[in-house]
């Protein structure tokens, strides 16, 4: 489904990937982890084109995706939340969802109104999923952190992607929102949808991921299945600390 | 509210536009004052009363049209004057040709005005910048120079001074060698990067087209870079006194330059008498703007005794052809293109004793009849 | 010769770009610091300039370095005033309304200048050492030109050691970042920001007084120079003091050199460097605090 | 030593906080628990003086000071760690430390020295750019500024997010060695298990509303609250 | 809470447009002013049709500023390109007038066009002061080449047809291209384009995430932008008669954002009351002070001031308040 091949990106100097290279199968949910800095943001805007990677490839679907612009990955069927909220502020919660899903239609430039009213159906199913239903019409700006995150989750869903990133989508959610998000990651292999996740929450990682990438100062220290990757020194060195 | 009689009444109202605020206000409040005292003079000798409102165009030609409009719809104006902006000048001429209103413009110094965009009802009093550029070449051609640097504002007056010194001269003194040319913005601060690659270029004259408030950065540049002691230096409006006062002691010396008017030139009676009653009014001298509003609001007064009323066409058709005495002698409306016949000084800048600035020393008179364009040539330009 | 002349050129466009510059460290620091587009930073450099003048002539002609201190300093002191007494009330709206004010302040600036001083030209004369011109390479560089140049110099390197070795600077940049922050951590920012806004001011008005020998003083002088400090501070990267300095320079050298080569061109030459720069680099030269 | 009494905040026109009370004793950790958006970053504020309270009163160690300038607060012992850290990315990690230093309050106990110390990490750093440190490093860097004004209360909200478990675990140990140096802690905390781990009493709050309060022994007491809010 | 945000980063302030905004009152007003010329004055008709103008100047500008987030510093740029067509049009090719109309907004648009190319790769302040110096090039242009465009003296008299010379002539002309073209802008503003473009405005790095070609979208946006102020050049040329570089100067542009934030960029209609009421100030207070500039400084500060969501949007916002279901999803 996914496979990254020797990712290099640097910031004026400062390698931030060093030639990460790992694999994310079809239907399965494979989680980054590594300590503050090691570069998981960084790899996510380097796959879903927010930055320009110096050097490697991406293959999704076995297509290079490497160097592509957001709008076109996304529309290859990688969506995306973002770590930092990332919503669109003076738009109602209900069109932050209608943007993205005219988008995927590809009407983003109709001028017909007819299309807005078709959208909205659907944009109000996927609040419901995502617990905002409630919150249809307001000011997106005005929803907590909290909130704000899984409306971008909702927006990522309304592009039906096929890969899906998720830069620590639990960070500042209470437990019960956690549990809640959790269970909605889970669902989402069995739609056909491929997950990628960031997260510091190990509970979570440990309980939802079916393989693990490691990464660290850039590079990717170690990847496979949950249980290996816990008994791995480094990974206990160098992130998980002692007692996990 | 306007009553029907104020078509043919005595009291004449006349709308004025012009730069009231920006750096050509200066021009533009002493050009009212003249206009002022004409007024009062006219009303003091008997002749007809004339009110006048004033609108500030900010220098911006847009705006000069609807203030135009504002004045003839609204104010029902008789006339309509003043106008610095030649763009502004221009429309407003066209409009009020149109709209049969006079246009009196003294300021602008386009020779469009009369020219392309002449008409029945426009009128221009200070000398275009064709009179201009022909009264610097018949003086120049008399000095030994042949070799010139001709720089300019770029913009219209710049440029239509420069041109038609540049046609006038190699017509006067055939022979003359043009070694380059600068164009530099209205509102240049800084004049050094010119000067230097003029003085590089070892001309015997530079001509300037430049005026305004710009004038004083550019003397101060001359005088800085100490240009007027390696070539001759010559700008229509150096030796203007507003010019000169603000520069003081810091003015170059020797600076060739024509002058519309003089306060202390010539030393006439009528001259005198002007510049006494403009300093009792106002607590200063006149300036050339000055003359040209004092002009108007005489012809004006003139002009409606002749037409035996504020008729709009009448005083038009008064005005065309008229002369007046005046500070610099008698002055003529021509009446093939209506823009007035009135001479021109030239000379250069020196230190007086008894004085803080500089002056125009010896200054000679240009008569009107050797740089007024050709009536042909003028009529000509009218045809599209 | 061609290359002295070159040459010469290229030192006049720097000195002409340092006095942009003194104005333009304002405009930028302020930007910086603040936040807040300064439309009416150009009124505080025309003000400068007729208090110079008014300053100069009412002592005569030993005026002239009293002038160039007294008359920033009253400027200064009418920045504190506009931030205390308006600026401080739109910190927090958005940078369109900041414009609105402060074009409103240009406005009435621009009345206010011809109310007090009228509207005849003014000029003031450099001093008797600055006055008249030294012969470097073929080309008589005005003195004053010269002065400038150090002023400029100077200017540049006081920022440098104020903003990155005093403390005062140090806040001063933390509060570009993050004005809540430093509230925070106990640091007035309230008084930070009308620090940098007097200093600015200060900037603005020392601008006008060291251009006022050299040009005419009009009111409308106040417009010429903000677009382009405007230019500057943007190619620069916005409120980045070296920034302003670098673009400053070229503009000057730029604009002087396209005198000797496009002499035509003359009236757009600030616009199409500052075009081509923002082209090639569209976050300006150096790095900007946004 | 702190008291919030019934307290009301808004944002523009909205209504955040409804009549919010608590207060902090001497000597602990207090904990503010609640999903997304209950309020508890805006409790915080409102106490640090970011937020205005509409009505209500803040009183601190028997002065009231409600809506009390911000930069006032530091000289009354108050310090706020925001939930994004807020390092100044500009200026180095000693810069940083200074503009703090320059805030302090007069008589202040802390020290840069001393920061240095309970923060060993920051030592090798302090010539960095604060912009350029990993979230861990910010994290330290924003207590320690907040250190600076010598708190008798410090304020921290959501010190652990986005934090690594390693660093949390470290960043557990300085807090708790701040309690026992005599800091009174009061904090916002999504991270259960930390909260649980440091908290000597918790307050739940719920849609701007204090739900519940007490140990974390007399929480778990109640199933509804345990397993809403407590279970991990 | 204050977030360090710059021009438009998406936490900026709160005034920007929302998707609706009431348009039926526009439409009533418009009835209303067909009749106008039976009872005003022609000077009135001037002035009004003068309005007109400005109105979709400033409504043009709040497109691409309020809609559109990109800091458009320079749209006199496109009013100038559009009059200075007709006004070539007019005096050098016998053309009929149903040809002038669209040459303008067509000179406009192919000019947003080349410029906005290289506009939208720029962010915020940036892009504004690219918009300002490519304008000024423009305006450089027009300024000098006299051959071709008068240069500073502009073109005038510009010849009419005979029932657009009047004054009546120009108002209905005027009225019926700018309510057209606000009812077009309005359905824009309320298609997926537009709503896209909203999101676009509020926050460009998510668009692009879910699958919106940024640039693309910014860059039609500017070129519609620029149609309408070349339209709104057009209309210029009937009004006045005459066109000189002044029309393209930033300070005309400068004159524009100032309509827009005097109405208020957080309505639809609000910038076309800003022009109105701008452009009645400055006839008005011209009349009856020497000092305008003064006056109208101050009036502009009091309002930032007082009222910052501009006159309309202040009045909306006080209707909202009294009646709050007005905040409710459609
Ligand atoms: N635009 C940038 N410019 C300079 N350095 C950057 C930039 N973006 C990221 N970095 C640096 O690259 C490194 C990796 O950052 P990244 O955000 O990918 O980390 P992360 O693994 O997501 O960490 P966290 O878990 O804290 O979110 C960091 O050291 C960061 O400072
Ligand atoms: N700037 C704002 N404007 C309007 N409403 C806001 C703003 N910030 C927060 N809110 C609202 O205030 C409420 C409380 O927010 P607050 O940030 O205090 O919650 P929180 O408990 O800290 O949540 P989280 O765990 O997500 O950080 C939320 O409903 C949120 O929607
Ligand atoms: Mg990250
Ligand atoms: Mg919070």
């Amino acid at each position: 489904m996914l496979r990254v091949e020797g990712i290099t990106r640097s910031f004026s100097g400062f390698r931030a990937l060093a030639g990460v290279g790992f694999d994310a199968e079809r239907g399965r949910v494979t989680a980054v982890i590594g300590p503050n800095g090691a570069g998981k943001t960084t790899l996510f805007n380097v796959l879903t084109g927010h930055l320009k990677p110096d050097g490697g490839r991406i293959l999704f679907q076995n297509n290079n995706i490497a160097g592509a612009k957001p709008h076109q990955v996304f529309r290859l069927g990688v969506a995306r939340s973002f770590q930092l909220t990332n919503v669109f502020n003076r738009l109602t919660v209900l069109e932050n969802v209608q943007v993205a899903l005219l988008s995927r239609a590809g009407r983003s430039g109709s001028l017909s109104r007819g299309s807005l009213s078709e959208c909205a159906a659907r944009a109000r199913e996927l609040l419901d999923r995502v617990g905002l239903d409630g919150w249809a019409g307001q000011n997106a700006g005005r929803l907590s952190y909290g909130d704000q995150k899984l409306l971008e989750i909702g927006m990522a869903l309304a592009g039906r992607p096929e890969l899906l990133l998720l830069d620590e989508p639990t960070a500042g959610m209470s437990p019960e929102e956690t549990a809640a998000t959790a269970g909605l990651i889970r669902r989402l292999p069995g739609e056909g949808v491929t997950v990628l996740f960031t997260e510091h929450d190990m509970d979570l990682v440990f309980g939802l991921a079916d393989k693990i990438v490691v990464l660290n100062q850039g590079l990717c220290i170690a990847q496979g299945p949950p249980d290996e990757v816990r008994a791995i020194a480094a990974v206990q060195k160098a992130y998980l600390g002692v007692e996990a | 509210g306007r009553t029907p009689a104020a078509g043919t009444g005595k009291v004449l109202k006349v709308g004025i536009i012009d730069a009231y605020s920006g750096p050509a206000s200066s021009y533009a409040k002493d050009a009212l004052d003249g206009f002022k005292l004409g007024v009062n003079e006219v009303a003091a000798n008997g002749g007809p009363k004339i009110d006048f409102v004033t609108r500030d165009d900010q220098f911006n030609a847009a705006k000069d049209l609807s203030w135009a409009k504002e004045l003839v719809m609204q104010e029902h104006v008789d006339v309509v004057a003043g106008l610095m902006n030649s763009a502004g000048a221009l429309a407003v001429a066209s409009y009020a040709d149109q709209q049969k209103v006079p246009f009196i413009t003294w300021e602008s110094m386009s020779a469009q005005i009369t020219g392309s965009h002449g008409g029945k009802y426009v009128f221009a009093m200070p000398p275009n910048t064709t009179m201009i550029g022909n009264a610097d070449a018949k003086e120049m051609a008399g000095l030994p120079y042949t070799r010139y640097w001709l720089a300019g504002d770029d913009y219209d007056y710049g440029h239509s001074v420069v041109n038609s010194f540049w046609a006038a001269l190699q017509k006067d003194k055939p022979g003359v060698q043009k070694l380059g040319t600068s164009w530099w913005p209205v509102g240049e601060t800084n004049y050094t990067p010119y000067l230097n690659v003029i003085r590089a270029a070892k001309p015997d004259v530079l001509f300037a087209g430049t005026g305004g408030a710009d004038m004083v950065s550019f003397l101060k540049a001359v005088q800085a870079s100490g240009l007027n002691k390696q070539m001759a230096v010559l700008d229509h409006t150096a030796t203007d006194p507003s010019t000169l006062k603000a520069l003081g002691a810091d003015a170059p010396v020797g600076v060739y330059g024509t002058s519309d008017y003089l306060s202390y030139y010539p030393a006439t009676n009528a001259n005198k008498d002007f510049v006494a009653a403009f300093k009792k009014a106002y607590g200063h001298g006149p300036g050339f703007p000055a003359l040209y509003g004092y002009l108007t609001a005489r012809f004006l007064g003139a002009a409606v005794q002749k037409a035996g009323g504020v008729n709009k066409t009448k005083l038009a058709e008064a005005l065309s052809g008229m002369t007046i005495d005046s500070p610099v002698g008698p002055v003529t409306i021509r009446a093939g293109d209506h823009q007035l016949e009135t001479p021109m000084f030239f000379g250069r800048t020196a230190v007086q004793a008894g004085r803080t600035t500089l002056v125009m020393k010896n200054p000679v008179e240009i008569p009107a009849a050797q740089i007024m364009p050709s009536l042909a040539s003028v009529l000509a330009s009218r045809k599209k | 010769m061609h290359l002295t002349l070159l040459a010469s050129q290229f030192l006049i466009g720097l000195s002409v770009g340092m006095t942009l510059f003194v104005v333009a460290a304002g405009l930028t620091l302020i930007f910086g610091v603040l936040r807040v587009i300064n439309f009416a930073h150009g009124s505080l450099y025309m003000l400068g300039a007729f208090l110079a003048y008014s300053v100069a002539s009412f002592l005569g002609p030993a005026g002239f370095w009293p002038a160039m201190l007294i008359a920033p300093l009253v400027v200064a002191l009418v920045s504190l005033g506009i931030e205390r007494g308006l600026l401080r009330f739109i910190y927090d709206r958005e940078h369109l309304i900041q414009i609105l004010v402060t074009y409103g302040l240009v406005l009435v600036f621009s009345d206010l200048v011809q109310i007090v001083w009228g509207t005849g030209f003014k000029s003031l004369a450099p001093p008797p050492g600055l006055a008249g011109y030294v012969t470097v390479w073929g080309a008589a560089l005005p003195r004053y030109n010269l002065f400038l140049f150090a002023v400029g110099i100077l200017v540049a390197v006081g920022l440098a050691l104020f903003l990155y070795r005093t403390r005062m600077g140090k806040i001063c940049r933390a509060t570009a970042t993050d004005r809540e922050m430093v509230d925070v951590l106990g640091v007035r920012s309230s008084r930070v920001f009308a620090a940098v806004f007097v200093l600015g001011g200060w900037l603005a008005g020392l601008g006008g007084a060291l251009v006022a020998p050299t040009v005419s003083i009009t009111p409308g002088m106040d417009v010429t120079i903000i677009i382009e400090a405007f230019l500057v501070v943007v190619i620069g990267g916005l409120g980045n003091v070296w920034g302003a300095l670098v673009s400053s320079l070229i503009l000057g050298a730029g604009e002087s050199l396209g005198v000797l080569f496009l002499p035509r061109l003359a009236v757009a030459w600030p616009f199409f460097i500052a075009a081509v720069i923002l082209i090639i680099k569209p976050s300006g030269l150096l790095k900007s605090v946004w | 030593m702190l008291a919030v009494e019934e307290i009301h905040s808004y944002y523009g026109l909205s209504h955040v906080l409804f009549g919010v009370s608590l207060s902090v004793g001497e000597g602990g950790i207090t904990c503010l628990l609640g999903r997304n958006g209950a309020g508890k970053t805006t409790v915080l504020r409102s106490v640090a003086g970011l937020t205005r309270v509409r009505s209500g009163r803040v009183v601190f160690r028997g002065e009231t000071i409600t809506n009390t300038p911000v930069h006032r607060l530091v000289r009354l012992g108050i310090s706020f760690v925001p939930d994004n850290r807020r390092i100044f990315p500009d200026l180095t990690v000693q810069d940083n430390l200074a503009v703090a230093w320059a805030g302090r309050p007069p008589g202040a106990a802390w020290t840069i020295p001393m920061v240095y110390g309970l923060f060993p990490a920051l030592a090798p750093l302090a010539g960095r750019p604060g912009g350029c440190l990993s979230g861990g490093e910010q994290q330290m860097l924003s207590i320690a500024r907040a250190l600076l004004g010598s708190p008798r209360l410090l304020i921290l909200d959501e010190p652990t997010e986005g934090l690594a478990p390693l660093v949390v675990r470290e960043l557990e140990d300085q807090i708790r060695r701040l309690k026992d140096m005599g800091v009174n802690i009061l904090m916002a905390e999504q991270n259960l298990k930390t909260a649980l781990r440091l908290s000597d009493y918790c307050y739940v709050l719920d849609r701007g509303r204090v739900r519940c309060h007490g140990t974390v022994a007399e929480l778990g007491r109640d199933p509804e609250i345990r397993t809403r809010y407590l279970s991990v | 809470m204050v977030r360090p945000a710059g021009l438009f980063s998406s936490n900026a302030g709160v005034t920007a447009p929302g998707p609706y905004g009431g348009a039926w009152p526009s439409v009533g007003a418009g009835a209303v002013l067909l009749f106008l010329p039976a009872v005003l004055p022609d000077y009135y008709l001037y002035l009004m049709a003068g309005i007109f103008v400005a109105a979709l100047l400033a409504v043009s500008l709040n497109f691409i500023l309020g809609y559109g987030g990109l800091l458009q510093l320079s749209q006199a740029t496109f009013y100038g390109a559009g009059g200075y067509a007709a006004a070539l049009v007019l005096t050098r090719t016998g053309l009929p007038f149903w040809v002038v109309l669209p040459a303008g907004p067509l000179t406009a648009g192919v000019l947003a066009l080349v410029t906005g190319w290289f506009c939208v790769r720029l962010r915020r302040l940036y892009f504004g002061m690219l918009t300002l110096a490519l304008g000024q090039l423009v305006w450089a242009l027009a300024g000098r080449w006299y051959a071709f465009t008068g240069g500073d003296n502009g073109i005038s008299p510009i010849p009419l047809p005979g029932f657009l010379s009047s004054p009546r002539g120009g108002y209905y002309l005027a009225l019926v291209v700018m309510l057209a073209s606000l009812a077009v802008l309005y359905r824009l503003v309320r298609s997926p384009f537009g709503l896209t473009l909203q999101a676009i405005r509020d926050n460009p790095v998510r668009a692009a995430g879910v699958g919106i070609d940024v640039q693309k979208h910014q860059l039609t946006a500017f070129v519609v932008s620029g149609l309408f102020a070349g339209l709104a050049g057009v209309l210029h040329v009937v009004v006045a008669g005459s066109v000189d570089p002044s029309l393209l100067d930033w300070t005309k542009s400068a004159e524009v954002l100032i309509m827009l934030l005097l109405g208020g960029m957080a309505t639809f209609i609000g910038p076309a009351v800003g022009a109105a009421i701008l452009v009645l100030l400055s006839m008005v207070l011209g009349v009856y002070t020497g000092y305008w500039l003064l006056v109208l400084g101050l009036i502009l500060v009091v309002l930032a001031l007082f009222l910052p969501q501009g006159i309309v949007g202040f009045l909306e916002e006080r209707l909202s308040e009294k009646n709050p279901a007005d905040r409710a999803v459609r």
